[in-house]
């Protein structure tokens, strides 16, 4: 095996071997084209606000996503929901990954924090989301940020879980030894040998976190616990819940139902896709 | 056995400090849990005798150790809301709980692992792929939008399955329990749906991996039927994180599915819990959440003894 | 000899594809094993050892190696009329492996019994029961003590070596025509592989197995084989009796790995590195493999590459090389 | 690497009467994790070593024996239980760990070499590392320079320094590891099983390297291996370990010409050697395993496998003995009249 | 509905006729408490409404008519009222119900002081049995309400069985239950169900149907589906307006409008500034698109009350000169300037989880920008938003009133310095003396006069500022018939006489 590995880096054969991959390039294209929306999302639709005339319209050329109970335009909302859904779900997984990766990375390193972190990991898991949520909701707002702070302290035991797994491994290592004999502090071991060594796991983590965000952030709007100032996809099925539309007007629930599964899917198939683009040894 | 010893000390502190955080965390929620019980319209007097019928007049600190003690008894206390023990409110839900939460367990591995089985062998042949999409999709999907699918298209146009419910009114005996399979399948159905994903795509992997080590090779150099290497050989090493999954699944089993069961009024702990955060019944909360700790803390070690049976050398004795 | 030989194989290719570039590890190897007879087969890690071992086997069918041969034969039987179902029969009765790393190879979850016992109840079809009492017969074959109250313990309770000897136990629980041992003993310290090799060896002269001993090890593959093939990028470059090729070796890479190593009686001089490193395999210059790194090399053997001949008409030693003859001469000189 | 024969290592008489690194009845004890099933692995009792000035000390046994648990003691890897390791005179453990310019002038080269060099860090970076924890280095340039040195010194190209570890072959991911163990210029290098993994080319190749640094350079090398033949080339000295102690030590030409303990003469005679005239010679064949050291025998650790021993094995342990520099831990201990 | 042995597939359920055997209805939340004089949700009292009776009902216009009073009055001066009681009522144990149970009921609460009741019978001194069928109540003050609240309020229980209770406060009743209403409760599955058996010699007349039984639905979306399905013949919840527009269609449903009780409306916190200056609130006021509301939001099932706190609903006491505030932005910026407010930037609570606030609170918002008016919504948790309504703790709150079913009394509990509900913290005495003018009046003809200048004050002054009274829509199977529909969502077609009197149709 070393002579073949010795013609490309794992990187770049992990991104050729992801590029033979049509499901895990197009969800890459997928996501790509969300993030755009989001980013763009002013230039697409105006922000769904007002009242209009046309209420529960069906799907039209005019109104591509029908219209809502009140009469605004489902494609708006469902735009402008991709910019607060993927922004949840982004800061959401990168606070749970921080707090998880130095969670995960200390509990590997140094032994004796291992038994009051595991109990901690425990404790998180073990802990109510709901409650949780409606008492940050209460304390500081429904808002964007709240979510994901709530989100993300519910998401990083697993990530911290992964995390200490791939460290445990890394440390035994004897290039971890080889920078204790060089002099280096444990610090240093952990910034320059272990952090790199776990990201790659993290990567993988980092998508199946913010899919689980996104979800987690549908779900609490869903049950009335989301920012009532911004639209997102759980927002959107929550109002159409409300409005006892949710049979009915189909349209105002299949789209974000469909947004959501879309982001979810391609987030969920880009990293099974990294993964399986990385273990060399199912390579084709 | 010392190993059996520091697991529980570790399940202990674990139970105990979860009993701590929801104690203060629930007390944290806003809101008076008295209005919630009583009519907003109430003189001062009548609310210092409610605060004190609910032991909520005194520090937080002696409501704690009041707490800690009544649950060394065994005691969670009365319902705030309902005026009857915690325990009766749980143990009402409890059963529907498990039954839901269980049976999606239990057909989710059933279908799970053969599943992913079948993808790790066929790896990047066509069935494989369709079977990881099929579970991502799955996996992916949103639990409000399929319920209301499901019950939409299942319940009413073609009217086979019942909209909501665990059990019809008459039912007695044998039709009793068809009756409760017929209202289960749709909410199982759809936890299994979002689960499904997590154990075919965790399966494949690890047997992928399983299916590359020596011990396999060895297997095959030996004339072991393909079938065989696959189910005995990899297999059961594969196992492991898979049953990492379930135990951290059989955790929460008893907590419930919140959004499932809201969507199928499916009269389980987890529309309880839901419901007593709205009136601030801090027993029930309480009580649920040391439940579910608890419940946490024997899986971690229905986990741990399901290691040792799968795997020789992480055995104690 | 009337007796056909235990093994014989004839142009065998083995080619991987990796990420659509054809990897060609084995390039048309010849190997003939006697009865009774140790073939050693010696050279440079990634010169396609292993890949030769397992595709003997028959255990490259994953999808990315394609295995070419113009003929194998397994002591008469033709292995490539055979189907799959018939090649698994002969796996782990006629021909056996033993594989290198002893602790990756035993599987974790399943008992020793299990592991053994299962050779027996699938190529003999013996009882749960009588898979055991045999089982036992061969862990008290390769001196593990005890055989009969370990035969339930699991791999992590044993010894590195003593996971050696299990492995050895299955490879000869079945009599086979053919044992092929891929280095064995490289895990363990000498002492253990003294008596890893002694037992090998024992097995061979009782039941007149053939084996195909894979090592890197020249002192190794001086104490037990009989003949001796070096392999050099994917070929064997030189194949002969033992004591003739270690006196007088015919192809300059055996001459260089025979020089490498340390010599116990004269320490003091420095020992003797091939420079340069092997060819990817990839890219195997088109003439002589191994003439980057020869000393020897002249332009034909850039040019053109040197055909596995027999050196003398009738004698057992065959070279792949433009200078051997130069090189014999001047050795025995 | 141009080496002229004779200025192979033979240990001059001159030598500093000083040792530059002592070991004085070093124990390591592993107790067993939470989930370890047995009791605690004693892997190191009670071994007691010099190291001189520009010497080499060969150490062999077999596996399992404590070979790098030493290892890892004598750079401070590893904590003693108990017995100390001083450098030149000042001891290695402090309460704050071990002293920083310690840990500078003691070094090590690890056995595996792609698993001892961080696949994620280019050479120049690993190379650099301890440049950069020690700060030797003003700036980057000085750093880039620094690595240039020290990989020409081991004989690696100093272009290839912002390449990855994976993309060099064995023996050059050795010297690699070489390189990155002599930046800080110490005056100790460990060196633990550093050619095991290697091709017999290849470990010549740096088995040279070796001798070349220490003849140029003057440090001292503890030089751990099981192959015999490779720690008779390179040592001045060799240990022989069994089961966590030293059992013999010595000059190398005493030790191997005239071993005075039983278990080196076992070792010695199972040694394959590609020597056809050896063939079939005897071998002493080691009676049974080796034991657990969960629990050693009581008395000579080796006495459960000895030829020669009798019941005094059993029960008192031998001291161990020195004979002109020559050391044995034997009763019956052959020595030369 | 489901007959009795055959609980087959739905389908069959379908095309069978209604019998009357079963009446299924559909609620959202389990029985909460079954001690009425405790309980105070809704959804509880459809249950326990049907198991204790009340002194009296409500017609469709809000007055009240005789259900176990046949008869009250009050006294010459006011200080004492009289109730007669129906001699055929039984409590389910065979006991009669007497004035004794009305007197323990009314004393429990005026001693232990808890419940809605607690706070409506101030006025009373003490309650006697005058005979078995006679109350006489002795009151403190002249007090008009006196008799319609506590007729409409106060559930009669069983003396003999809550007596036995420690306090009657915290007597759980939830098992044996003695009751004396159309239907008793003889089996309760939590979280799935509640059986009620009919009740054969129920004093107003005997019900057809034998059994009703609530289901326990999550939300109004399933049980619509459940009702489509011919699981239900009943939802107890209101339609959302949406829901009710396209249900309107469906052969197989039938749909009850009813008006509400109460109103929807925005407060302004007037003890904040810039709230505390009329012309800030008139302009707030003149920012609301009232018609868009009615017609989107609530799809047209409202009615405009024109601004005033006396809503159609009541006819007997609605002002008719009151004029709605019309939607003018630029006439709010005109006020909003002579106020001296540019930039204005309001916070506006809700509960999310009421469905029609949280579709119109953002036309609030958007409405309101339009006048330049910042409106930021902050839709909350229930118990979030009830505490910070409870501390007065918002600047714009947004909610609705349920049931205000007697003006004088109602307005005092909203408007009067330090009234209890007094979200708008009102201080205003010119008001207060209006509201004790007209809670001292014994008739409606007397109070009238005071009740509709207090109106009036409220109205110009943007006390509050009424959006909407909901025409509600309950939705029930078309193979029912003969409900009787009464006002608010707590009596609708929930109410025991109309329970009692349904049955199958055709
Ligand atoms: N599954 C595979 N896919 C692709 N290439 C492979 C595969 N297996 C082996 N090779 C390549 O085939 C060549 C020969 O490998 P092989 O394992 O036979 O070497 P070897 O002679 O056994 O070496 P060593 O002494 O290190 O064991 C190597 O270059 C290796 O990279
Ligand atoms: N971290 C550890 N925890 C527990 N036991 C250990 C640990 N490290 C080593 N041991 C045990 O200590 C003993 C000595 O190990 P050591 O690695 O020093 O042997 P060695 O002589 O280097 O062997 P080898 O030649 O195989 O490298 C062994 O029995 C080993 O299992
Ligand atoms: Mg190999
Ligand atoms: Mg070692």
């Amino acid at each position: 095996m070393t002579a073949i590995a010795a013609e490309l880096t794992p990187r770049r054969r992990t991104w050729s071997s992801f590029r033979r991959n049509p499901l895990g390039m197009a969800s890459a294209a997928v996501l790509l084209l969300m993030l755009l929306i989001a980013i763009f999302a002013p230039l697409i639709a105006p922000f769904p606000e007002g009242y209009g005339p046309d209420t529960s319209q069906p799907p039209s050329a005019a109104h591509w996503f029908g219209t809502d109970d009140i009469g605004q335009d489902v494609f708006a909302q469902v735009v402008w929901g991709t910019r607060v859904s993927m922004a949840v779900g982004a800061s959401a997984s990168v606070l749970a990954i921080g707090i998880g990766l130095l969670i995960g990375v200390s509990a590997a390193y140094f032994r004796r924090l291992d038994t009051p972190l595991g109990v901690l990991v425990d404790l998180s898991l073990s802990l109510p989301v709901l409650p949780l949520m409606i008492l940050v909701a209460a304390l500081a707002g429904p808002s964007v940020r709240t979510l994901a702070v709530v989100i993300a302290l519910f998401s990083w035991p697993e990530v911290a879980r992964v995390v200490r797994s791939q460290a445990l491994a890394i440390v035994p290592m004897p290039f971890v030894s080889a920078a204790k004999v060089v002099g280096g502090s444990s610090w240093w071991i952990v910034r320059k040998h272990l952090l790199p060594g776990v990201v790659p796991v993290v990567g993988v983590s980092v998508v199946l976190t913010t899919s689980r965000a996104v979800l987690s952030e549908a779900g609490l709007s869903f049950l009335g616990l989301g920012d009532p100032n911004s639209w997102s996809w759980g927002t959107i099925l929550h109002k159409a819940q409300q409005s006892g539309a949710l049979a009915s007007a189909w349209w105002t629930t299949l789209f974000p139902s469909l947004a959501i599964l879309l982001l979810v899917l391609s987030t969920t198939l880009l990293s099974v896709a990294y993964n399986d683009a990385r273990n060399h040894r199912s390579d084709t | 056995m010392r190993f059996i010893g520091l697991r529980l000390a570790r399940g202990l502190l674990t139970l105990w400090f979860a009993v701590t955080v929801t104690f203060f965390l629930v007390r944290l929620l806003p809101g008076d849990p008295v209005l919630a019980v009583a009519d907003p319209n109430m003189t001062e007097e009548l609310r210092r005798k409610l605060l004190a019928d609910f032991g909520l007049d005194k520090p937080l600190a002696a409501q704690y150790v009041d707490y800690l003690g009544q649950l060394l008894h065994g005691n969670l206390g009365m319902s705030f809301r309902q005026s009857v023990p915690v325990t009766t409110v749980l143990m009402e839900r409890l059963p529907w709980t498990l039954i839901l939460t269980g049976s999606a367990m239990v057909v989710t591995i059933a279908l799970g692992i053969p599943l992913g089985v079948l993808a790790a062998t066929r790896a990047k042949g066509w069935l494989d792929r369709v079977i990881q999409l099929t579970g991502v999709t799955a996996q992916s999907l949103f639990v409000p939008s399929v319920g209301i699918f499901l019950m939409y298209v299942l319940g009413v146009w073609l009217g086979w399955f019942p909209i909501g419910g665990a059990v019809d009114l008459d039912a007695t005996g044998i039709a009793a329990t068809v009756s409760m399979v017929h209202h289960l399948v749709l909410p199982c159905l759809s936890l299994v749906l979002i689960q499904l994903g997590g154990y075919v795509l965790t399966m494949r992997t690890t047997l992928i991996e399983a299916l590359g080590e020596d011990y396999v090779s060895l297997a095959r150099a030996k004339g072991v039927r393909p079938g065989t290497v696959v189910w005995k050989h990899a297999l059961r090493n594969a196992l492991l994180p898979t049953t990492t999954i379930a135990g951290l699944q059989l955790g929460t089993l008893v907590g419930g599915a919140v959004l499932t069961e809201t969507i199928y009024a499916y009269p389980g702990i987890g529309r309880a819990i839901y419901e007593a955060v709205g009136q601030l019944d801090f027993p029930v909360l309480q009580g649920a959440f040391v439940l579910l700790a608890a419940a946490v803390v024997v899986a971690n070690l229905i986990t741990d003894v399901a290691y040792g049976i799968l795997d020789p050398r992480v055995r104690t004795t | 000899m009337s007796e056909p030989p235990a093994l014989e194989i004839r142009g065998l290719h083995v080619t991987f594809t990796v990420q659509g570039r054809e990897i060609p590890a084995v390039r048309g190897v010849d190997l003939t094993i006697e009865r009774g007879q140790t073939l050693a087969l010696l050279g440079e890690s990634g010169s396609g050892k292993s890949v030769t071992a397992k595709a003997v086997m028959g255990l490259l069918d994953q999808p990315n190696a394609r295995v070419r041969c113009e003929s194998a034969r397994l002591g008469g039987r033709d292995l490539l009329a055979m189907d799959a179902e018939q090649l698994r029969a002969l796996r782990g009765s006629a021909m056996t492996l033993v594989f290198q790393d002893a602790l990756s190879a035993l599987n974790p979850v399943l008992s020793i019994g299990d592991q053994i016992g299962e050779l027996f109840r699938v190529h003999r079809g013996l009882s749960r029961k009588e898979a055991r009492a045999r089982s036992i017969e061969m862990l008290d074959l390769v001196g593990i003590p005890a055989a009969a109250k370990r035969i339930d313990d699991y791999p992590h309770q044993f010894s590195g070596g003593m996971r050696q000897r299990i492995l050895v136990a299955m490879a000869v629980a079945l009599e086979p025509d053919l044992i092929i041992a891929d280095e064995p003993t490289t895990a363990l310290d000498v002492t253990v592989q003294a008596q890893i090799l002694e037992l090998i060896d024992r097995l061979r002269r009782e039941l007149g197995t053939a084996v195909l001993l894979i090592t890197h090890d020249l002192g190794v593959a001086a104490e037990v084989s009989d003949r001796i093939a070096v392999m050099y990028a994917g070929r064997i470059v030189e194949r002969g009796e033992v004591g003739e090729l270690y006196e007088r070796p015919a192809h300059p890479y055996t001459e260089a790995l025979l020089a490498a190593v340390p010599d116990l009686d004269s320490p003091a001089s420095e020992l003797r590195a091939i420079p340069g490193a092997p060819p990817s395999p990839a890219e195997v210059p088109p003439g002589c493999s191994f003439a980057p790194r020869c000393a020897r090399a002249s332009e034909v053997c850039g040019r053109t590459r040197p055909p596995l001949t027999v050196l003398r008409a009738g004698s057992d030693r065959y070279v792949a090389c433009h200078h051997a003859e130069e090189m014999l001469d001047g050795a025995l000189t | 690497m141009a080496l002229s024969p004779d200025a192979a290592p033979t240990r001059t008489s001159e030598q500093e009467s000083e040792p530059v690194l002592r070991a004085v009845n070093l124990h390591k004890t592993y107790r067993g994790g939470l989930l370890s099933r047995g009791g605690a692995v004693r892997a190191v009792s009670g071994v007691d070593l010099d190291l001189y000035p520009g010497e080499t000390l060969g150490i062999v046994g077999e596996s399992g024996c404590g070979k790098s648990t030493l290892a890892r003691m004598l750079v401070g890897l590893e904590r003693p239980d108990e017995g100390e390791v001083t450098f030149r005179g000042r001891p290695f453990f402090t309460r704050g760990g071990v002293p920083r310019d310690i840990r500078r002038r003691v070094q090590m080269v690890f056995q595996d070499p792609l698993t001892s060099l961080n696949p994620r860090m280019t050479v120049h970076d690993i190379v650099a590392e301890p440049l950069r924890v020690h700060r030797l280095a003003p700036n980057s340039r000085a750093m880039r320079e620094r690595v240039a040195e020290l990989l020409t010194l081991v004989g690696l190209s100093p272009d290839r320094m912002s390449r990855f570890p994976h993309e060099f072959s064995g023996g050059q991911r050795q010297r690699i590891g070489i390189a990155r163990a002599l930046a800080t210029e110490p005056d100790v290098i460990v060196c633990d099983e550093p050619v095991s993994a290697l091709d017999m080319s290849v470990q010549a190749q740096v088995v040279n390297l070796f001798a070349e640094l220490q003849r140029t350079l003057g440090v001292a090398l503890v030089f751990i291996a099981h192959d015999l033949a490779v720690v008779r080339h390179v040592s001045h000295r060799v240990g022989v370990m069994y089961l966590g102690r030293m059992a013999e030590l010595g000059t190398a030409a005493e030790v191997y010409s005239a071993p005075a303990h039983p278990y080196t003469m076992a070792l010695l005679s199972a040694a394959p050697v590609p020597k056809l005239a050896l063939r079939g010679r005897k071998r002493i064949m080691l009676a049974g395993d080796p034991p657990s050291p969960v629990a050693p025998p009581p008395g000579c650790r080796f006495h459960t496998r000895c030829w020669k021993a009798t019941d005094r094995c059993g029960q008192v342990e031998p001291a161990f003995e020195e004979v002109d520099g020559h050391f044995a831990a034997c009763h019956y201990a052959e020595r030369p009249a | 509905p489901s007959v009795p042995g055959q609980s087959g597939s739905p389908s069959a359920q379908q095309a069978a006729p209604a019998s009357a055997d079963r009446l299924t209805i559909g609620t959202t939340a389990d029985v909460v408490n079954y001690n009425p004089l405790v309980g105070n949700s809704r959804t509880d009292s459809w249950v326990t409404s049907l198991m204790y009776p009340h002194l009296m009902q409500m017609d469709e216009a809000g007055k009240r008519t005789p259900y176990l009073a046949t008869e009250w009055s009050y006294a010459e001066d006011g200080k004492s009222a009289t109730v007669k009681l129906r001699d055929d009522m039984k409590w389910s144990d065979g006991k009669p119900v007497t004035a004794d149970d009305v007197v323990f009921a009314i004393t429990a609460v005026q001693k232990e002081q808890f419940g809605v009741v607690a706070g409506l019978i101030t006025a009373l001194d003490k309650a006697e049995a005058v005979s078995p069928t006679e109350v006489r109540f002795t009151l403190t003050r002249p007090d008009g309400t006196f008799l319609d609240n506590v007729g409409f309020w106060l559930p009669i229980v069983p003396k003999h069985v809550f007596e036995k209770a420690p306090s009657v406060q915290k007597f759980a009743n939830d098992k044996d239950w003695v009751s004396a209403g159309p239907f008793k409760l003889t089996k309760v599955e939590r979280g799935q169900r509640y059986i009620m058996e009919r009740v054969d010699d129920f004093g107003p007349g005997k019900p057809t149907v034998k059994e009703v039984v609530f289901r326990v639905f999550p939300d109004v979306n399933t049980e619509v589906l459940a009702l489509r399905n011919g699981e239900i013949d009943l939802i107890g919840n209101v339609l959302p307006p949406a829901t009710a527009a396209e249900l309107k269609n469906d052969p197989k449903v039938k749909l009850q409008q009813i008006p509400s009780l109460g109103w929807a409306h925005l407060q302004y916190n007037t003890k904040r500034k810039p709230l505390d200056d009329v012309r800030v609130r008139q302009a707030l006021a003149h920012a609301v698109d009232y018609e868009a509301i009615r017609n989107i939001a609530l799809k047209g099932f409202a009615k405009s009350s024109n601004s005033s706190v006396l809503t159609p609903t009541l006819p007997d006491w609605t002002d008719p000169t009151s004029k709605e505030y019309a939607f003018d932005p630029e006439q709010s910026k005109k006020l909003l300037a002579e106020a001296g407010q540019t930039g204005l930037k309001l916070g506006m609570i809700y509960d999310q989880a009421d469905p029609n606030i949280a579709r119109w609170a953002p036309m609030v918002r958007d409405s309101a920008k339009k006048a330049g008016i910042t409106i930021e919504l902050q839709g909350l948790e229930r118990n979030t938003y009830l505490d910070k309504t409870a501390k007065r703790d918002f600047d714009i709150y947004a909610g609705s009133w349920a049931i205000m079913d007697n003006p004088p009394a109602n307005l005092g509990l909203a408007f009067k310095t330090g009234g209890f509900i007094n979200y708008a913290q009102v201080e205003d005495p010119k008001l207060d003396a209006l509201i004790d003018k007209a809670q001292r009046a014994l008739t409606v003809d007397e109070a009238r006069g005071p009740i509709q200048e207090a109106a009036r004050i409220i109205h110009d002054q943007v006390y509050d500022n009424v959006l909407y009274v909901e025409t509600f829509n309950i939705a029930y199977s078309a193979k029912w018939t003969g409900f009787k529909p009464m006002p608010s969502e707590l009596l609708s077609i929930l109410n025991p006489l109309s329970l009692a009197s349904a049955k199958p149709a055709g």
